[in-house]
């Protein structure tokens, strides 16, 4: 019984990582349309980031990640302005295309910079942990934890319920209109994608403190990232959350049930199975 | 007139990191070799070159990369890629066109028992590996009683459990958890909280560098502390234990090969000077891979001269007959084409890396039993 | 087709079918790879350039043509014929029965649906015993590359005759009307379902065989390799490359972009997949349309061709 | 029949205006003006090129010529500055947005305005003036039947407080009660001092409500005078009233 | 008897709004049926639930006394149900040519087989519609009321007998709707059912011959055009005092 506790808070707090990695990918897919095959590479610049942070300017990486998020929101608007805006308009293929051409060229840009070594970031209290009754809390998975609740929470009010929030669902479903409107949409899509990038950004800082770094990592991630958004729906951040744990819960009750090479038949298999059940997603608005 | 080795590695791509140990191995020996006058094949001198693709991590792209070496490129001889999945589609190459492979990057039983001629390779055979670890395992005091061997689904960790299972038995040891994990798996959680569960003592892990990393330290964060842990790769590489700091502490490994002065060799003196040159050139310590990837080519320039011939059938005939000293270790190949040698136990004790048991007695004591997290 | 084209089509087999009499050992493994790629850039563009759904999971395709001549050779020790029939049952039973449900998905989330069958499908095998789990498949080895060739070659010609058919048949009308608009077709009498599923598997099949040559080649088959999602992203990238939902413009892709990564990777060696990815960011950016509206259109324009892309695809 | 303006310089001023679809000249040296608080009709037959206009207007097509809005060039503006001017349309087949919510859709007509009283005030007039809107705010706007989303329409471009209204195709798809309607509204709405251009297929509607309406054809503008006038001229009522 | 269309008490619901309740009425043979009502009151649901885009919660559709509720839009096409929509849905990237053939190849009976002669049929349609100097253009280049007559053409194309209209003369000025009038009499005297969903009174009055009024997705007048339309009750939903 107390190994099923255990393992089930394994789960979720796994779930929490998993919710902050998908996030950004959610709010670029569900909102700009752009399917971003490079989400993962840029989680695991997020971590190189702040793997520098703390080795070279000693940052803890908790106090880093707005650091961390902010130079990924430059990169990502920069990148916005001056590529992706470039194709926006075209059909989907070529976002798609366009996104896997730049995860090769900044996975090999990773290798170049930052060699292919492993790295981890790792601050004293990373190993610590916090023993609730039978169970043990690692201290940095909570702490990632309590970032993707914050986040999550955080976009959803933003989208929801804010002027700028508005205006970006607004510019992703009809350009033509929200320029009519008063939308500047090249700035926006910018924001948009900065936002996302600068998620992705701060979910490669929590990642480095968990798990270790080496240039390719991303792939990987994108694809986890994808059933997460998924099977919570992309039209709101919570289901992010939702699908983030969902996920991590399913992985580690099959891990202790089953056997660990039967964790990806079950999240993939649960996301195909979601998908044909209710297309939007657990969370999301069906048509 | 120069012979020309050729090989295509792992230098970009999740492989990159292990792949520039071969690449890196090959230059330093060449090197050497061609320094010392090359070797001498009917009396006469040759110099060595070196023709390197890199084949980004893709086996389908490396086997098209060997074919372009042996029929393009009029390679004499061929060195072997990192890793076995590429070894065993990668040795086809050289049995179709009859041109020897000598490689030091794959140890799976498969790429051996399919009676291929002309594959050698210089790693030990993976079903060996925890067997000086078990040893030790029967030596210590108090012996620990239970056992989880936990191992990644590639063919070469497959073969090591394959192999490890009956030498469990053998020590009146049945595992308490035999897990076959996914490679690439991150999150080891789950299994290290059934670790904790069933109260095991040793834990033995088969896989790769980068699941090793991410074990030691869930492990500390779950608090997870058996009495000991073992792991086939990572240990001996220099990087493992700069990524982990400190918490590579108490980590068991094991190692065909330690930069020991007492490896005599032709061409570098003997393994410490290896070692240090390595270091010298590339900026980090060389290990196993790169040792085995140096007597590869070692073996190549001795089975020439042994042959008095460049002509391929013969430098097979000459590989298989081989016997010397390297900085490696005494090479010999079997009938199947694969080098036997007796890994060595190490662990990582206070940063350094510490040989611990030589497969019959204890060299340095091994830290034993590992305290508690909190307690170190 | 005009006089002329038809005589650049016959001059370029010709010249195809010549490699073995005249190519060298590389250049013909490079075409049996370079010609595989075609033939599963030729199926990608029946459902993705033709149908418009954007398959992710044409890699499983791929990976079941493999394992049925990997399993049937080794386990059940069949002929090579025997194997590939296998593969191809496989993957028709793999349209019908997942093709109905995930064809219902549209757009990304289609995608999305078959990427994760992708996963799905690797996850699996590399638990069946059967399928060597993850340790994968080693086949005996047949040195005959010319043989494979042939073969290779024959079945793109195959393939392309059949999406030939597609633009002067009803039924790649429908597909077309569908790629188009689904709503709109199905009230105007197009049995989507039935054409979505047929189209599938049609794609499928193609790429089965593909894999089941492509396995007894180069006699090594694991889950990884066999359900490879980036070589389902290439397949996508030679289409787009070429020109989707054209004959020829799939093979015009998949043989360039073949060899520009091939002398990129002999050439510049551990910087190639770099310049792989600047290459595809350059031609998504510059010819979105593919090589195919390029030869078309290039002519008039000259380089106000690339000028007038990016402005009419920038925000 | 020009018509010099009485009160200074007209609110929207377009001279010489051509624009096409690449390189496909649809416009040709359009010249029209709208004077302050007045409604004018621009009438046509199909493809005659006014929704082009329209959108030359809002700046989302190039064009050539001069457009000033109170003695403002737009043509060197994008679209959102153009908006923020007052200029606002609405554009041809509605183009709402379908996802949202009807009450998102009318906030973001309202995007550009700051004062958050006044924006929640002109919410609760549109929902007094359109009752379905306000039965179905929570409704995403793409599943409404087509009437209702004119409605909404409508409703987005009166909240961004417009100086210079311009509606294309109103009455599609409106059931006549609302069409009547709706040309109260843009009655009143011209009291309060907003300037309206109306393209409107159903000619009788349009001039009906219109003060003055401008014909245009295959990209010309071939007539212009006061509504009465342009109603009472023969060659009006056979191409466009049936009569 | 020889009603082409029956529905019967066919009512359909979206999550807590009932669009069209309990609705019963038959379409004879070459009849034109106008249906008029507010915005919102179900008639393009209607049309779909007859089509078979949707499915009705409640209730039976008849085509030619045969039940139909059970099959899907393409087999009710090919039975001779061709409709238009009212938010356009040309393929927008095919020729205006090549959307018409797409009726010609797929539409009642099965269609045509062969390629050529599907395109002559739609050069015939688009002639027929006026649309036949755009033959060759991309059905997005074409303008809203374009749109408009592409619908009707693609619809003509699949040789329905039964012709779903949703709003084809929306947009349009009094000549063209005039134009527009005279196309579907045409077909009407081809032996083809007209149902037709218009706001333009002026049209749906001279076309019809008989008028049906919803409201609130109820029925609540069925009969010739002139009682209907001055009807009490469909003043004050729909036509406004000032018209009545
Ligand atoms: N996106 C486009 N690309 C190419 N040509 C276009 C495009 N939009 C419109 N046109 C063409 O421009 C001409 C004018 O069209 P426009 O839509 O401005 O006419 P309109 O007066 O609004 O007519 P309608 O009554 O049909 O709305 C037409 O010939 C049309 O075919
Ligand atoms: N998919 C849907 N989800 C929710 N509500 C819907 C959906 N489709 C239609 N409705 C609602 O059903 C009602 C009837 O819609 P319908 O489109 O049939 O109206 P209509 O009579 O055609 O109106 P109009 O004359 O404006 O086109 C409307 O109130 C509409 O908002
Ligand atoms: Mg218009
Ligand atoms: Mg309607």
């Amino acid at each position: 019984m107390d190994l099923l506790a255990q393992v089930l808070v394994n789960g979720i707090l796994l779930g929490g990582l998993y919710a902050i990695m998908a996030l950004g990918l959610a709010l670029v897919w569900g909102v700009l349309n752009i399917v971003n095959l490079a989400h993962g590479a840029f989680i695991m610049l997020g971590a190189y980031c702040s793997w520098h942070l703390f080795r070279y300017l000693h940052v803890d990486p908790f106090l880093g990640l707005p650091i961390t998020a902010a130079v990924m929101y430059a990169v990502g608007y920069l990148l916005q302005r001056g590529l992706l805006n470039l194709i926006v308009r075209a059909p989907m293929f070529n976002t798609l295309l366009l996104t896997f051409g730049l995860e090769v060229v900044l996975t090999y840009l990773a290798q170049l910079a930052f060699s292919a070594d492993f790295r981890t970031i790792n601050p004293p209290y990373a190993g610590e942990q916090l023993q609730w009754g039978p169970v043990v809390l690692p201290v940095a998975r909570l702490g990632a934890f309590a970032g993707a609740l914050v986040l999550t929470f955080g976009m959803w009010l933003f989208l929801l319920h804010t002027r700028l929030g508005r205006a970006i669902r607004a510019t992703a479903q009809n350009l033509v209109a929200a320029r009519l409107y008063g939308v500047e949409p090249r700035h926006l899509y910018a924001t948009t994608f900065a936002i996302g990038i600068a998620l992705a950004g701060a979910a490669g800082g929590l990642y480095g403190v968990v798990s270790q770094i080496n240039p390719y990592i991303g792939a990987t991630l994108t694809a986890k990232s994808f059933a997460i958004s998924i099977i919570g729906g992309l039209d709101n951040p919570l289901g992010v959350l939702v699908g983030g744990l969902f996920l991590g819960i399913v992985e580690s009750l099959t891990t202790l049930y089953i056997g660990p090479t039967f964790a990806d038949v079950a999240s993939f298999g649960i996301l195909v199975l979601v998908l044909i059940v209710r297309p939007t997603g657990l969370l999301g608005k069906t048509a | 007139q120069d012979v020309l080795l050729g090989a295509s590695v792992q230098l970009t791509g999740p492989l990159a990191n292990t792949g520039r140990y071969y690449r890196d191995a090959y230059q330093l020996a060449v090197d050497r070799i061609n320094a010392a006058g090359g070797v001498k094949v009917g009396g006469q001198p040759h110099k060595l070159a070196l023709k390197i693709y890199d084949n980004q991590s893709d086996v389908n792209l490396s086997v098209r990369q060997y074919t372009q070496l042996v029929s393009q490129d009029k390679v004499n001889l061929l060195l072997g890629p990192f890793a076995s999945n590429f070894a065993l589609a990668d040795s086809a190459v050289s049995e179709k066109y009859k041109i020897p492979m000598v490689q030091g990057g794959g140890a799976s039983d498969e790429i051996f028992s399919r009676g291929f001629k002309y594959v050698f390779g210089t790693l030990a055979p993976a079903s060996d590996y925890f067997g000086s670890t078990v040893e030790m395992m029967k030596a210590l005091k108090p012996p620990p009683k239970s056992v989880a061997l936990l191992y990644a689904d590639d063919s070469f960790d497959v073969s090591v459990a394959k192999g490890t299972r009956p030498l469990l038995k053998n020590a009146g040891l049945t595992p308490a958890m035999d897990e076959r994990y996914s490679s690439n798996t991150s999150d080891f959680s789950s299994l290290l909280s059934q670790i904790k569960a069933k109260n095991v003592d040793a834990v033995l892990v088969a896989g790769h560098e980068t699941e090793i990393l991410n074990f030691v330290r869930q492990a500390k964060s779950l608090a997870v502390a058996p009495k000991l842990y073992s792991f086939t790769v990572g240990v001996p590489s220099e990087d493992f234990r700069k990524a982990l700091g400190k918490d590579a502490d108490y980590a068991f490994g094991m190692t065909a090969w330690l930069p020991h002065p007492a490896l005599k060799d032709r061409w570098f003196g003997d393994a410490d000077q290896f070692a240090k040159e390595y270091k010298a050139k590339y900026g980090y310590d060389p290990d196993y891979h790169a040792a085995s990837g140096a007597a590869d080519v070692a073996a190549l320039a001795q089975a020439m001269e042994d042959a008095g011939s460049l002509e391929p059938q013969k430098v097979r005939d000459a590989l298989a007959r081989i016997k010397f000293d390297s900085l490696y270790g005494p090479v010999a190949f079997g009938a199947n084409g694969q080098i036997n040698l007796p890994q060595v136990v190490v662990q990582v004790q206070g940063g350094q890396l510490a040989e611990v048991f030589d497969g019959k007695a204890f060299v340095t004591q091994p830290k034993f039993p590992m305290p508690a997290w909190n307690a170190r | 087709m005009k006089a002329w084209q038809r005589a650049l089509v016959v001059v370029a087999l010709l010249v195809l079918a010549g490699v073995p009499w005249y190519g060298s050992d590389v250049l013909l493994q490079f075409g049996i790879n370079a010609l595989l790629l075609a033939v599963l850039a030729q199926g990608w563009n029946i459902i993705g350039g033709y149908t418009g759904y954007a398959s992710f999971g044409n890699s499983v395709f791929y990976g079941l043509g493999g394992y049925g001549v990997g399993i049937a050779m080794l386990q059940w020790h069949q002929p090579f014929w025997g194997g590939m029939a296998f593969g191809v049952a496989m993957a028709l039973v793999f349209a019908f029965l997942l093709g109905l449900p995930v064809l219902r998905l549209r757009g990304h989330y289609f995608a999305i649906a078959t990427l994760a069958l992708a996963q799905v499908m690797a996850a699996i095998v590399s638990n069946v015993p059967l399928a060597g789990q993850n340790i994968g498949l080693v086949l005996p080895p047949l040195n005959n590359d010319r043989l494979f060739y042939g073969l290779s070659l024959a079945l793109l010609v195959i393939a392309t005759v059949v999406v030939y058919w597609l633009t002067r048949s009803r039924f790649g009308f429908g597909l077309i009307a569908i790629r188009e608009n689904e709503e709109g077709a199905a009230v105007m009498g197009v049995n989507t379902t039935l054409y979505k599923v047929l189209a599938f598997a049609l794609s499928g099949v193609f790429s089965a065989l593909a894999g089941g040559i492509h396995a007894y080649w180069i006699t090594f088959l694991d889950p990884e390799s066999a359900f490879d999602i980036s070589l389902n992203v290439r397949m996508i990238i030679m289409t787009v490359f070429g020109g989707a939902g054209t004959v020829f413009g799939p093979i015009v892709g998949a043989l360039s972009l073949s060899a520009i990564s091939e002398v990129l990777s002999s050439e510049v060696t551990s910087i190639a997949g770099l310049f792989f990815g600047l290459v595809i960011v350059a031609a998504v950016v510059l010819m979105p349309r593919g090589l195919a509206d390029l030869a078309r259109r290039v002519r008039q324009a000259g380089w106000r061709y690339f000028a007038e892309n990016v402005r009419a695809n920038w925000l | 029949m020009s018509d010099p303006a009485h009160d200074g310089t007209p609110l929207l001023k377009v001279e010489g205006l051509s624009a096409g679809y690449g390189g496909m000249p649809v416009l040709h040296e359009i010249s029209i003006e709208v004077n302050k608080a007045e409604m004018v009709a621009l009438v046509g037959g199909n493809g005659a090129g006014k929704t082009t206009l329209l959108r030359a207007l809002s700046r989302l097509l190039p064009c050539t010529g001069s457009i000033a809005l109170a003695g403002r060039e737009l043509r060197t503006l994008t679209p959102d500055q153009v908006f923020g001017l007052g200029l606002v349309q609405v554009p041809e087949g509605r183009q709402l947005f379908g996802r949202m919510t009807v009450q998102d859709n009318l906030l973001m007509g309202g995007y550009r305005r700051g004062d958050k009283a006044a924006l929640s005030r002109d919410l609760d007039r549109m929902y007094a003036l359109f009752p379905r809107l306000g039965e179905r705010r929570r409704q995403l706007a793409g599943s409404m039947s087509g009437g209702e989303q004119q409605m909404c329409a409508m409703a987005r471009a009166l909240m961004a407080a417009p100086v210079l209204m311009m509606v294309d195709e109103m009455s599609l798809g409106l059931a006549p009660v609302v069409v009547d309607q709706l040309m109260e509204v843009l009655a009143q709405i011209r009291r309060d001092g907003v300037t309206v251009l109306l393209v409107e297929q159903d000619v009788q509607i349009a001039l009906s409500g219109a003060d003055r309406g401008y014909v245009i054809e295959t990209g010309r503008v071939v007539l212009s005078g006061s509504a009465k006038d342009l109603v009472d001229d023969p060659a009006v009522q056979q191409a466009y009233l049936g009569m | 008897m020889n009603a082409r269309l029956e529905v019967r008490h066919v009512t359909r619901r979206f999550a807590g709004l009932v669009a069209v309740r309990d609705v019963s009425f038959t379409l004879a043979q070459d009849e034109i049926l106008g249906v008029i009502g507010p915005n919102g009151a179900g008639k393009t649901t209607l049309i779909s639930l007859v089509s078979g885009t949707i499915p009705p919660s409640e209730g039976e559709v008849l085509f030619q006394g045969h039940p139909i509720n059970r099959l899907p839009a393409f087999r009710r096409a090919r039975l001779g149900i061709g409709r238009t929509f009212q938010i356009m849905q040309p393929f927008p990237g095919l020729s205006v040519q090549d959307n018409v053939a797409v009726g010609a190849l797929f539409g009642q009976g099965g269609g045509e087989s062969e390629l050529a002669k599907a395109r002559e049929q739609a050069r015939e349609c688009l002639d027929f519609v006026g649309l036949g100097r755009f033959a060759g253009q991309r059905a997005d280049e074409l303008g809203g009321p374009g749109r408009k007559r592409l619908e009707l053409a693609k619809a003509l194309a699949m040789k329905p007998k039964l012709l779903l209209c949703d709003e084809v003369m929306a947009g349009l000025n009094h000549v063209e709707i005039d134009e527009v009038i005279g196309v579907i009499r045409k077909v009407r005297d081809q032996g083809i059912s007209v149902l037709v969903i218009e706001h333009v009174i002026k049209a749906i009055k001279s076309l019809s011959d008989r008028l049906l009024v919803l409201h609130h997705g109820e029925k609540i007048a069925d009969g010739a055009p002139d009682a209907v339309l001055s009807d009490p009750a469909v003043v004050q939903a729909y036509l406004g005092k000032r018209r009545a």
